[in-house]
């Protein structure tokens, strides 16, 4: 009886075993992939949402949880910062990246993730045919963060169509974090 | 939760129970048609070259044959005896010779072993009746009923079961209301409340010697209001009796249902399964007082009955006093034939009535009615899917769901339909009557209690 | 016994999906594009097609009573290597399956053909096996995600295939039109057995 | 030639059939059409002409395929095709209504055997998918009225029903602490005026769905058909009832969600549709009850302002069960 049980449990530990090893031989080959796609993708967001800050830095600042962008390599010419913002929205949690100039007001926004019902949620991240941009999100560009309201609340963001709770849930988390950002960022400064 | 939502139900029917007049609930209102024969006068109907008597004519065990082929006998001689208690004798209907013993078809469907009796013409009596009634209330209760089953009485409302049964209930079941069923609610027939009207008397003689037999405190006479002259000369009839008491009724189908009728007239429920006995009465149709009458006051067994020939496929409608095992035919012609050639010959009323293939089929004791229907009555449209519009629901009697019984019997399922009540149904045909898909409800719950009965057979 | 019939069967009369109704939650999610399902489908084939190699290479040496967790480690091992590889190589791709690559590991069909095929049979039948209900599983996804694209995106293959007046219908692209439109597929597919049954009796 | 004809008992029918009921509640339903061509124009005419259209063509066309008997005389596929219709915007394109009625009868009945094997309402399942499919067609109501809004609050806001304006109001008026104060006035004032809209909600006044603005007609018709027995009254007085009683204690003013939002639509001519409401006593009351709190919940709580009809299709489904666990005792029992 505890022979065999024995046995079972040496079976399964060379199994598992080898089951880790070629996990993490994989894992060795793809990690640092991963990790540069992963990079890649902040960085085309970092700069769609910085502009001017192309061929400058972008630094990221881990107290305040934003990232700095510079117009030079030296770190002179301030442009603004962005930061990551996170809504509830219909379906699922949508990931936002907001470009700030130094008075708070939107620069650019970029929706990089979310799962909203295709058709009605997803349509914030729509580009029309003949545009570049994503036609909602174009018009965050300069208005002062804080401030944002979809039109049902009294504000100038024209939401989606059929997809309230999707627009309201962006602008709203927008502009409640860009708030605080800037609150802390002015006591910093 | 659960509980407080059925609380509340209860109290809804509760309510509306409390508010409903004295009908039961559901029922049908099929047009009554009784004008074609509800002002005749019944008739004698000429007696018929010969007649045939089927042995069993009533629910219970078969009487035993007394007669040969070729005996000669007289008009009221017992051809058969029972051996049973739940039997009865039949009888004689007109003097002669017996040309057969033999298979013929019953107007129940079937083929049924039957006497076949040539006609002499004299119409001689086996046992002449006294010129004045016999004093009945000097007859002891035990006799009473020993001549009625002699008599061969059963009941005349259709159902046939033998009549000195029902009036023995069991000691620890005391019967204090006797019900006499005057209702007559099938469409067309006239039978019975021509009886009442021309026959007063005799009936209420008949339910006195019936109340005697089971010492029944009080009697109902349970008339539908649309045979108001038969109301009217019933409650002058029996003014001068405390005990009798005439209770006009709403015109609904089927109120003249056995539990329907006791529902309305003492607001008693017999529970499901169980017999009028278990709540203390008694129905007897009005046809059979008469019967028992005659029986007991004039040894006259049961070997005539009245039967409305009606219906639009017959050229003169009439009620007629008929022997028993006269042939259809016979009757037919004497109404004046059919109106038409294609007909449909139906034994009973338009509800529950059977129909015949041949015209050949006697009368038998349960026969109130011959109907003929032409063209335009009979239904043949094409049965559609059930929509589930509850009517068969609201309309049943018995508080089932024919839908469900007769979809249950329609896939084989029998024990589902005998959950839902398949053996409850007393086939009235309400619900076949109101489906607006024309189903065939009643057909597939009878076909339920066949199956139903053939599956407990073989296991 | 042939090897045809071990290929032949899992794409036709024992179609996962339509047949044996294995996988539908894979099948539900990402049978919203043809891209999608052809994704999940050569995902599937990997997995199912080591899978059975596996199995039916260490069949012998695998205790019945330990069997399960023996078939699930080995699955789940090469779900996530697939998960891996296709985050570092295809990150569009795996942006879109991303949830259901790991659900791979209790797909119905995978440890169903480990159990039923490949810890029984030998190696070149079990890789005839994988193959047959892979290529099953994908061609059963692929048609459910045709419908679904053509009729709620108005694409194929990422292919507008209308002018822009056309109007999606919504309904196909969310799991509600998955349904309607499997258990329609479903239904065409016994309803032609069917009058095939009735025409040969 | 003699002819005899056998049957099973009972030998006479009532003459009630499935085509008459069909085609009563379709004439009851005509006057509120009218009414909302009158009101919205005659494009209303041409949408519930096309709903008609599909939903018999399609039903004609599936018989064929599924080699069944062609049943399209019997009402039931026009009734169908004309509820889907009156459940739509007065202003959507005519393809809306074609297609709905195609997978109204398709989907929703014919797949399942065609009539009286369908369980939930094949309009609301036509509607369901339009409402899925293309929500904004489905709920942007952009027609112009005929003597224009009567509430000011609802013209404010762009192709609103009362209810949509109503539910906007109350989110408004919960989270009154982050808003502005003007804003909260002006709900305010907008919910008092939706409050003292009855007469305008009662003759139908309002925008909505074509088939639902005018209460009063709907009414008049489930009048007609409650007295004729094609209907019982259980179901519609159970259904508003319960939504009354439910808006009363949550506050909220119970004549106008009677009146509002399709209820009596849904109440008099959805939920009580035969195929897919149960047959007994109780089953018809507690389905009753079932649609009302499912549809003040939807309402109050749900993704959208109205709820009659999910709650109808919701209700639907548990219909088999109500059937089973409140059947009737049989008498005496």
């Amino acid at each position: 009886m505890l022979r065999e049980m024995l046995k079972y449990a040496l079976i399964l530990m060379c199994v598992t075993l080898a089951a880790s090893g070629a996990l993490g031989f994989v894992n060795q080959l793809t990690q640092p992939k991963i990790a540069a796609q992963k990079q890649l993708e902040l960085q085309k967001g970092l700069s769609a949402v910085l502009p001017g800050t192309a061929d400058g830095i972008i630094v990221p600042d881990e107290e305040n949880a934003v990232y700095r962008g510079y117009a030079n390599q030296d770190t002179s010419d301030f442009r603004g910062i962005a930061f990551s913002s996170f809504a509830k929205g219909y379906s699922s949690t949508i990931w936002t990246l907001v470009g700030l100039d130094s008075n708070g007001t939107v620069m650019k926004i970029r929706v990089l993730g979310q799962q909203e019902t295709p058709g009605l949620g997803t349509k914030c991240m729509e580009i029309r045919s003949g545009e570049s941009e994503p036609w909602w999100q174009a018009q965050f560009e300069g208005k002062f963060a804080p401030d944002l309201r979809v039109d049902k609340d009294g504000g100038e963001i024209v939401s989606i169509t059929g997809a309230t709770i999707t627009s309201r849930a962006i602008t709203n988390d927008i502009a409640a974090r860009s708030g605080t950002i800037i609150e802390k960022l002015k006591m910093t400064e | 939760m659960n509980i407080i939502a059925t609380a509340l139900l209860d109290l809804v029917d509760l309510i509306a129970g409390s508010v409903r007049s004295r009908a039961f609930s559901g029922g049908v209102h099929p047009e009554d048609c009784k004008h074609y024969t509800e002002h005749k006068i019944i008739e004698q109907c000429p007696l018929p070259d010969y007649v045939i008597i089927p042995l069993q004519q009533h629910i219970g065990a078969p009487s035993e044959c007394l007669v040969e082929k070729g005996m000669s006998v007289k008009t009221g001689q017992p051809l058969s005896k029972s051996t049973q208690f739940v039997s009865v004798p039949v009888h004689a209907s007109i003097s002669g010779r017996i040309a057969a013993i033999e298979k013929r078809p019953h107007p129940g469907g079937n083929q049924s072993l039957s006497i076949v009796i040539e006609n002499d013409g004299k119409d001689e009596w086996f046992d002449p009746a006294p010129d004045t009634p016999i004093d009945t209330d000097n007859i002891d209760i035990d006799d009473l009923k020993q001549r009625i089953q002699d008599a061969g009485i059963a009941g005349m409302g259709g159902a046939s079961f033998p009549t000195h049964v029902k009036l023995s209930p069991p000691s620890d079941k005391p019967i204090d209301v006797i019900i006499l069923n005057g209702v007559e609610c099938e469409p067309y027939l006239t039978a019975d409340h021509r009886l009442m009207l021309e026959k007063t008397d005799e009936i209420l003689k008949g339910l006195h010697i019936l109340m005697r037999i089971v010492r029944a405190k009080k009697a109902i006479i349970g008339i539908e209001k649309n045979k108001a002259d038969a109301i009217q000369l019933m409650q002058k009839k029996t003014k001068r009796w405390k005990k009798i008491s005439v209770l006009p009724l709403p015109v609904k189908y089927p109120q003249g249902g056995e539990k329907q009728l006791i529902r309305a007239a003492l607001k008693r429920q017999v529970p499901a399964g169980g017999l009028p006995m278990d709540i203390g009465c008694i129905v007897q149709n009005v046809a059979t007082a008469l019967a028992v009458y005659e029986a007991v006051a004039f040894r006259k067994p049961l070997i005539e009955r009245i039967v409305t020939v009606t219906g639009p496929g017959i050229t003169e409608p009439k009620n007629f006093r008929a022997r028993i095992g006269t042939p259809f035919h016979h009757l037919i012609t004497a109404s004046g034939g059919y109106t038409t050639s294609d007909v449909k010959i139906i034994h009973g009323g338009p509800m529950m009535g059977i129909t015949e293939l041949s015209d050949q089929v006697p009368v038998i004791k349960g026969t109130s009615g011959i109907l003929v229907l032409d063209q335009s009555v009979s239904d043949l449209s094409r049965e559609q899917p059930c929509i589930s519009c509850a009517r068969c629901v609201d309309v049943c009697p018995m508080k089932l769901m024919p839908n469900r019984i007769a979809s249950f019997v329609e896939h084989d399922r029998i024990d589902e339909a005998v959950a839902y009540g398949l053996s409850h149904c007393i086939e009235c045909g309400s619900c076949s009557y109101i489906c607006p898909a024309k189903r065939h409800l009643v057909h597939y719950i009878k076909h339920g209690k066949a199956l139903l009965v053939r599956k407990r057979n073989s296991s | 016994m042939s090897f045809k019939k071990d290929l032949i069967k899992g794409i036709f009369q024992e179609n996962p999906v339509f047949r044996l109704m294995l996988g539908l939650c894979p099948v539900l999610a990402t049978s919203t594009s043809v891209q999608n399902a052809l994704g999940m489908g050569s995902a599937v084939i990997f997995v199912l097609l080591c899978s059975n190699i596996i199995v039916s290479l260490v069949r012998n040496w695998v205790p019945a009573k330990i069997r399960i967790p023996i078939y699930i480690s080995i699955i789940a091992t090469f779900v996530t290597i697939v998960d891996l590889v296709m985050a570092g190589y295809l990150p569009d791709l795996h942006k879109s399956l991303g949830l259901f690559i790991p659900l791979i590991v209790v797909n119905c069909i995978i440890l169903g053909r480990a159990e039923a095929f490949a810890g029984k049979n030998g190696v070149f039948r079990s890789i005839l096996d994988a193959l047959g209900m892979g290529i099953g599983f994908t061609l059963a996804l692929t048609i459910i995600a045709t419908f679904r694209e053509i009729l709620g995106n108005g694409t194929w293959m990422g292919v507008p295939l209308f002018g822009p007046s056309f109007e999606p219908v919504l309904l196909m692209i969310l799991s509600p039109g998955a349904f309607i439109t499997i258990g329609l597929l479903i239904g065409l597919l016994n309803w032609t057995d069917h009058a095939r049954k009735i025409r040969h009796s | 030639m003699n002819q005899r004809f056998i049957s099973a008992s009972p030998h006479i029918h009532d003459n009630l059939n499935i085509q008459k009921i069909m085609v009563t509640v379709i004439i009851t339903l005509i006057p509120a059409g009218a009414w909302a061509i009158y009101l919205f124009g005659l494009q209303v005419l041409w949408i519930t002409l096309t709903a008609i259209v599909s939903a018999v063509l399609t039903e004609f066309v599936c018989q064929k395929i599924m080699k069944r008997p062609v049943s399209i005389l019997d009402g039931s596929a026009v009734l169908t095709g004309l509820l889907l219709a009156y459940n739509l915007p007065p202003d959507v394109p005519l393809w809306i209504p074609a297609v709905g009625s195609l997978v109204a009868v398709f989907i929703g009945k014919q797949i399942f055997g065609g009539l009286g094997f369908n369980p939930m309402n094949p309009a609301l399942i036509g509607r369901a998918f339009l409402m899925a499919s293309w929500p904004v067609h489905m709920t942007v109501f952009d027609a112009p009225l005929r003597n224009n809004m009567p509430v000011s609050g609802i013209d404010s806001v762009t192709g609103a029903t009362p209810l949509a304006v109503f539910k906007h109001m109350r989110e408004i008026l919960i989270h009154k602490s982050d808003l502005l104060p003007e804003q909260v006035t002006q709900a305010q004032q907008t919910m008092a005026e939706l409050n003292g809209a009855y007469m305008k909600l009662f003759i139908g006044q309002v925008g909505g769905c074509i088939g639902e603005v005018s209460a009063l007609l709907l009414f008049l018709g489930g009048c007609y058909l409650l007295y004729h027995h094609i209907i019982s009254w259980k179901i519609p007085v159970a259904y508003i009832g319960t939504v009354m009683i439910l808006t009363t204690i949550l506050g909220e003013n119970p004549l106008f969600h009677a009146l509002s939002g399709g209820l009596f639509l849904g109440a008099i001519y959805m939920a009580t549709d035969m195929v897919t409401s149960p047959v007994t006593f109780r089953g018809r009351l507690l389905f009753g009850v079932g649609c009302g709190i499912l549809t003040v919940v939807i309402r109050f709580w749900g993704g959208y302002p109205e709820g009659v009809s999910y709650s109808i299709l919701l209700m639907n489904l548990v219909t088999p069960l109500l059937d089973k666990y409140t059947r009737p005792k049989v008498f005496g029992g």
